[in-house]
């Protein structure tokens, strides 16, 4: 299977942890990379959608969207009944699940770069739609039965969360000002792009090896939760997205936006709505396990997965 | 030089980041008329936060104020965040020159 | 009018800003990027520098300062008289719009690099120039009756001030190197100016909108005088600069920095030496209005101001 | 372990970054012998200040001295500053070991 | 609303970022149960720490904890650290909530 | 001489720094680019080494070691004698001009670029691996006599240090992924290369401009061992080289490597496995004295120096 590089830079981060290194990469660094790594996928995404139809993406994003809210629903009861979580802690890993993780997107795009394989310009688009239903799920899953509250908090939490702001404000200006417009910020918002998510891989693996312990707490059912939901919602995501007509490299996109678990805004928005939820098991098992997993393993099972249904379909 | 100390009392929270802006809404409405904050690191019951990433992250506020307010503010954060959140916080005597301020 | 995509990023930080979201751009992000981009002019300005006979500029820099000179001194009676501002006050905001933006004048070379409109290089010579006279009148409008000093720290606050420094440092450094020394810094400093003048632009506009409030306490006048103030400046700058023989570009530049108000060596300076002064009146003002006022209307005007002279005079 | 716990009083500034240098160079000027500082966030009468410009920051100063010089220096930073700048100040009462020192 | 108040002992460790890991490994042995640390700048009688670069980089730690354990704390750090550290540390009088954590 | 404009950026930092100029880079930014410096070298180390065969390599690596560990032990009896330190003293500064700085190291390799004088890409190894044996050797020195332990503690303080670990870890990182696999990573990696390391000299000159103080601590003697040191230490990497048979370039580079004295590792290990040593003489003198030195005078002497020996054995 082909191997992406900016994968070592991760490794190198969860060694150096583990190593108990005393490599800390600043929190500055840390938010400024953040910035901008969520700007420039919103710029690349709005100068692809400029090329595009809008109308022609009613139908997918519809589907994309509504296909995505199965993923929390599946996996809030199998988390509550079998894995015998507490409702707030089921609903709060549930919502983990079904919102996605950017920059395990990045990885997968520039995976399917490497490997020479094209996908649709807008995928951007379900990035930014995907990121927040999940998270209204879980604050509804949670409050069930108890008096509500909360969504608008969370609404106004996700919706004026940094990371909406970025991607949907690059999506916008990416569109207004068009691939030529942007020429001149190209040095940086596309050059720079690989070599800064290297960076920031370095530091997701000294912050994943930071949560290590966090699995313990979690135990054995989280850690294969962690490992099969990944694994099915990235089957679902291949089959939707080829269903819908997506190249290869567009279902292998959307496979591994189903299959990755968000580590920026749900834990920030589960923290708020949702505070007796445990963020230990939440964290742990997301970062822990499940970012790990798809970058190594998941994207290039997706992008074979993808391979495999668009023979078949 | 005038200066007329008074005794106030100084409430210190610390508690995970991304509580701050409510604590600090809280304290505003129950009487606060100012209150400083920074960023800070820990470890307590609630493990190890080492502020690495915006989730493990601490924050630093404190609160000078009237002996009463502080104590409703700290009953306050009691009752609502110190079952859910990683939070500790304790009140100290100070002197302070412009009392009508706080 | 032509379009400059990087206002855009200064609008979603507005946005951002207005909408409560809690979007921060880390202190230090802004402080390391305003290094790299006072430096990055200094360079570039020195290099052009480099091509030039010295000699020639001392007429052009002496009634571009001397002309100059006179904002500061119009402002006040203004701002005293008409606006009912405290001495203080009014010579405090006098400052501002005497002295420049370093990022107003960089969105006016991007702007002009994109309609295709060359410049004088040497024009950040005058940028740097321009800087402090309107800070050492502003002290002295404060000043004047009451026992002085102050002076002397102004002075020192200002030349040993980082904005300088990094300016005439780049501008020597660039000068010394030339354009071949520079060659294999370029890639940071050349390639990537645009991009992260736009990241910084989206600072900007979350630092403009919590001025959005200092406004109301400004008062209409104020306001009024934010508008009018640049307009009036940029005018002048576009006459001297077009009798001085400078090409359109230069005029629109010398326009643009006539009009802009400075935000990050006055309101330092004037804190220092003038404490007395409201800082909420002069930031309102300058950040709050000017700045997005120049960006968005004033920039495009002061180029067109610039092709009416050069067509007449 | 022979440890001589000596009261001192330790005077805390929190004002706005731009005079940092000046309260510093004051306060060595008034008697003490050392200081702390950190960058800080709030609000209060002057409104917030978020740090998030080099005008909007604050700093919180810490200066352990004997009672005398923490009140010379209170003193002078309430007749040189409270008008002008946001500042407040306190003090509060501490044990330290090395008592020479301060 | 039930509080009750108790007085606990703050220290409070300044000292050089480079001996961090090894005042907190140490406060942990020693009884502590939590502690809070952030950077700071300052000047003593080891001359000026601004912070500007990793050696010259302070660290403000406070250990919320008992009498006891604050003495024992501090006379430990006296002992190891004082003579070739830049390191200052006092003790303060505190009430804090919930006593049984600290 | 040939003249190398990064340098410039360090007089410009320094001179801040000694006008008392308010200008600060923020210490984020130092860590931030300190990371980025130290993996961008080892990934070019890597990606060189990639090239090459490694069992050639084992014969200069242990000539290379081996008369490096000569150096702290010839300086430490020379400034214990002649220079009448304590024990711990002379220890700490023998292990701070045995180790290495890989800035200095940096600006010789934009130097030989500049002159356009090839190197052995593999020279980076020399670098990594001469970091360390300097430090044990310092507390051997200072424990001698007493109650050994620290060696571990400074085992692991340097292995599990960060700059180890970026370096090696860049290393091994280049040699896994190859020219080819590192490629898309060049835009950040190499192409900022020069221009970053300038902005990290620029706070260079502004930390050995606050370290100037030191040196009245540290005296006439310690100064001048400042300056002769790295002349010895260079002269005695480019007998080294030119008898391993490396290229004029890479005789100049190791030259450098002996000739520079460390201010990363060196003094984070010394402060806590020789406490009793004064971190102002080791420091003032390395980063006060020697830095400065080597990068004006030292690296274009050892460039004549390594030109001299070619010529000659
Ligand atoms: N004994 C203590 N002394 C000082 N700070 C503490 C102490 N215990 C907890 N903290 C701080 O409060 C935060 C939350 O505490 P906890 O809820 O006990 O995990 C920790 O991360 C520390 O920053
Ligand atoms: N009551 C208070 N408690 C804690 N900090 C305060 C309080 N009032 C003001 N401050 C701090 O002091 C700064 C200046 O205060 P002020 O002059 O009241 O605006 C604020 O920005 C806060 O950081
Ligand atoms: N009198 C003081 N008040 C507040 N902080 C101090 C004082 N003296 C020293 N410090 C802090 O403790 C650090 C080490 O002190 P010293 O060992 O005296 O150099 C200094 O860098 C300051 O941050
Ligand atoms: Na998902
Ligand atoms: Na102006
Ligand atoms: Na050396």
């Amino acid at each position: 299977m082909p191997f992406e590089p900016v994968i070592l830079f991760f490794l190198l981060g969860l060694l150096a942890g583990v190593m108990r290194s005393d490599l800390k990469i600043p929190a500055v660094l840390y938010e400024s990379l953040s910035i901008f790594l969520l700007l420039a996928i919103g710029l690349k995404g709005g100068v692809e959608l400029a090329r595009q139809s809008l109308s022609a993406l009613v139908l997918p994003v519809l589907v994309v969207v509504g296909v995505g809210a199965l993923i929390p629903l599946i996996a809030f009861p199998v988390l509550q009944r079998l894995g015998r979580l507490s409702r707030a802690d089921a609903a709060s890993v549930a919502a983990h699940y079904g919102s996605v993780s950017v920059v395990t997107f990045a990885v997968a795009g520039a995976y399917l770069s490497g490997v020479g394989q094209a996908f649709e310009g807008y995928m951007v688009v379900f990035l930014v739609l995907l990121e927040f239903p999940a998270l209204m799920i879980g604050v509804w899953l949670a409050r069930r039965g108890a008096n509500a509250g909360g969504q608008g908090k969370v609404l106004h939490e996700v919706f004026a969360g940094k990371s909406i702001v970025l991607l949907l404000g690059g999506l916008v200006i990416g569109w207004l000002a068009g691939a030529d417009g942007l020429k001149p910020l190209d040095r940086v918002f596309f050059d720079l792009f690989k070599g800064l998510l290297a960076i920031f891989l370095l530091e997701m693996g000294l912050v994943a090896a930071s949560r290590l312990g966090d699995l313990r707490r979690a135990g054995a059912f989280l850690i294969g939760f962690a490992v099969a939901m990944p694994l099915f919602a990235g089957a679902l995501g291949a089959l939707t997205a080829t269903l819908l007509g997506l190249s290869v490299g567009g279902a292998a996109l959307l496979a591994t936006l189903y299959a990755s678990a968000s580590y920026i805004a749900a834990p920030a928005a589960m923290r708020i709505a949702v505070p007796e939820a445990n963020p230990a098991l939440s964290i742990g098992a997301s970062l822990g396990v499940t970012f790990p997993f798809n970058l190594v393993v998941g994207i290039p099972t997706y992008y074979w997965l993808a391979n495999q249904f668009q023979g078949v379909i | 030089m005038s200066m007329l100390h008074t005794r106030r009392t100084l409430l210190t929270v610390i508690c995970e980041a991304s509580i701050e802006a409510r604590v600090l809404a809280d304290a505003r409405r129950l009487g606060a008329h100012g209150s400083t904050a920074s960023d800070a690191r820990g470890w307590g019951q609630h493990g190890e936060r080492d502020g690495g990433w915006p989730m493990s992250g601490n924050v630093r506020i404190d609160i000078l104020c009237e002996a009463a307010v502080a104590d409703t503010i700290a009953g306050h954060l009691q009752e609502h965040y110190f079952r859910s959140y990683a939070m500790i916080c304790y009140l100290s005597e100070v002197s302070v020159l412009r009392s009508e301020k706080f």
